[in-house]
């Protein structure tokens, strides 16, 4: 990547992050979002600064289940951008507060692009920076675990086949890379065990398909 | 207006160039015209960091200047080019594309073809060139 | 786009298709490739010569839909690439075929590069082409649909609020781009009239959730 | 062994070009070491496609050369850059980017730091110069 000069400041910006949870699956639908919010809440009711980054950027929809109407609240300006204060030692950050309900297509590097500006620009005032990412292995989960080596990868994961392949497909991806894997979430399964002889691993929590989510 | 951290990040990318050892004579800023930076209140802030940066730090660089560039749309559909003259972004988006300027892609579109899968060519945001 | 040498053969072997159906929608896990295989089977099985394009090259899983191994099918070589004869009137092209299980991270560029290979590569023996898109609106729909404009979009959304949004961003888009839509297909919904409040469109169909899928 | 595949997208460029008004004197074939295409295969394929197009549609090119480029890699995390030389792709996955060059990123590392974000710089593929 050539030289980009807000790269020192992203820096600076994410070192008073201590750590960074990129929730991933290169699969759609199997709870990226949902488990997402759901750790950010548990952390920041459990007493932890924690801030919440929507790097789906083509379809941002984290604000939806996190309840914040982006009508109603921007980030305010304050040498910077300051996320929205969701609640108590939780803030959100995304381009939904931007474009809204509006599609944003975006080509690859123009994703990347949006992405160091953003986190050039946002002042973050937590400990733990959960990111939900979208689906895929392209140039915004690269770019994130580019800018964020330090990154820890919470791997969410359902239990059909088409899930197990796409799994197996981004552990196998993070090793290569380098990059640390805090586990995986089975999510939506009847029964784990099937999870567990596919990839070889212990999911670490196993969560049921809530009927009304 | 942000024009604060954006000028922070100049200021960081000088500050890191020459700790580097980099004998940086000139900062040329370039402000894309999309980004619609606010010029003067940028001035002030890099003015600002860049003092406290020789003060603190001892780091300190020749001079600065502040140019522009004029933005410049390639549609990838029809090929049609155009300038912000000819197809102006609304009012009411301006502040979005001004804090992150690919937004642009949720409201504006290619004067020929209507598409919005089209390549910012020049024009975005802020530009550091280093002599 | 600069002028890319493949780009008239790909108009070439393209006009050999009557109808290009991208099966689309920005949101993961509604059932894209669930129903691009479904309706691929059907054509086939009524009498249409059809060709499905696995276009989710970062997460290819629309072969395990159709039941084809990728360790023992490989398209031929004649005077370009055959896709993979998957029954009669049926034929299915993917990268899986190449990175079988493994992990392909692209940058959006190279899943541009990837696509316009493919199809200057490929000589298809259909009359439809049905598209199984990745989610959301980055380089691989946008660069299908720049290639394909006379594609006519079909819509897979889910009923619940995070689709509802994505659905709605899709058809904006695609009515920006002056890109043909069949139509929305209601996928895993309880009942449909929740979507068709919501996007002022009667849905094609509503396929309910099968249990043992 | 698609090579005929590759020279016919070579012929219909040229035939769109010459029909379109322009007079080609030459073509310049660049084959990028990382496809790996057969030269000899790519050559006699093109000629019978180019004396076909003048044959049955008067559509002719003063001549056409093939040359080489050397594959080159930039990683995206570490910034190495390195070439097949320096760090070759296994024979058994040569055929899968034969087909398609950005296969490589399923089989091949930056010998630096093991990334697999990394760009093919040069020498992707079949590239077309004309004059
Ligand atoms: N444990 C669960 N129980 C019930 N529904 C769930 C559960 N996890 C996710 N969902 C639903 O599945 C759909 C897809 O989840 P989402 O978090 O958007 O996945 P992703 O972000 O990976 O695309 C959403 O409608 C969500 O409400
Ligand atoms: N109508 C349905 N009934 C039950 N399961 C379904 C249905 N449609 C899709 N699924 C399941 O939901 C998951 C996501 O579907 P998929 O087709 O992969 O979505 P997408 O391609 O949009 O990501 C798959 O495991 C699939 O088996
Ligand atoms: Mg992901
Ligand atoms: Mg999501
Ligand atoms: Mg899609
Ligand atoms: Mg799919
Ligand atoms: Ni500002
Ligand atoms: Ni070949
Ligand atoms: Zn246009
Ligand atoms: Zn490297």
């Amino acid at each position: 990547m050539e030289l980009d000069f807000r790269a020192p400041l992203i820096r600076e910006r994410l070192s008073s992050i201590k750590l960074v949870v990129p929730v991933a699956s290169p699969k759609g639908g199997v709870g990226k979002t949902t488990i997402a919010s759901a750790l950010s809440v548990l952390l920041a009711r459990s007493g932890v600064k924690t801030g919440v980054l929507d790097l789906d950027f083509t379809n941002p929809t984290t604000h939806i289940m996190l309840g914040v109407d982006t009508a109603s609240a921007m980030p305010e300006e304050e040498k910077g951008v300051l996320p929205v204060r969701v609640e108590e030692n939780l803030e959100l950050m995304g381009l939904a507060f931007y474009t809204r309900d509006r599609p944003l297509p975006l080509r690859g590097h123009s994703v990347v692009d949006a992405l160091r500006e953003v986190l050039a620009i946002t002042r973050w005032s937590s400990t733990v920076l959960v990111v939900d990412s979208p689906p895929g292995l392209s140039d915004a989960l690269l770019e994130m675990l580019r800018l964020a080596r330090g990154s820890r990868v919470l791997v969410v994961s359902a239990c059909d086949k088409l899930s197990l392949v796409s799994t197996k497909r981004i552990l196998e991806f993070l090793e290569h890379e380098g990059v640390a894997v805090l586990g995986v979430v089975a999510n939506m399964c009847k029964d784990c065990r099937g999870l567990e002889e596919a990839l070889g691993v212990k999911p670490l929590d196993c969560v049921p398909r809530f009927e009304q989510l | 207006m942000h024009e604060w951290a954006l000028a922070e990040a100049v200021a960081r990318t000088v500050e890191e160039l020459v700790l580097s050892g980099r004998d940086v004579k000139h900062v040329e800023v370039v402000l894309g015209e999309l980004q619609a930076v606010d010029e003067e209140v940028f001035r002030v802030a890099l003015e600002e960091l860049l003092s406290s940066l020789r003060a603190e730090k001892g780091v300190s660089v020749g001079g600065f200047t502040i140019t522009r560039e004029k933005a410049l749309f390639k549609c990838n559909v029809c090929g049609h080019t155009w300038s912000l003259d000819e197809w102006g972004v609304a009012e009411e988006f301006r502040e979005a594309i001004h804090f992150v300027p690919e937004a642009v892609h949720s409201y504006y579109s290619c004067p020929k073809c209507g598409s919005r899968d089209f390549e910012i060519v020049k024009g975005r945001g802020v530009q550091v060139r280093v002599r």
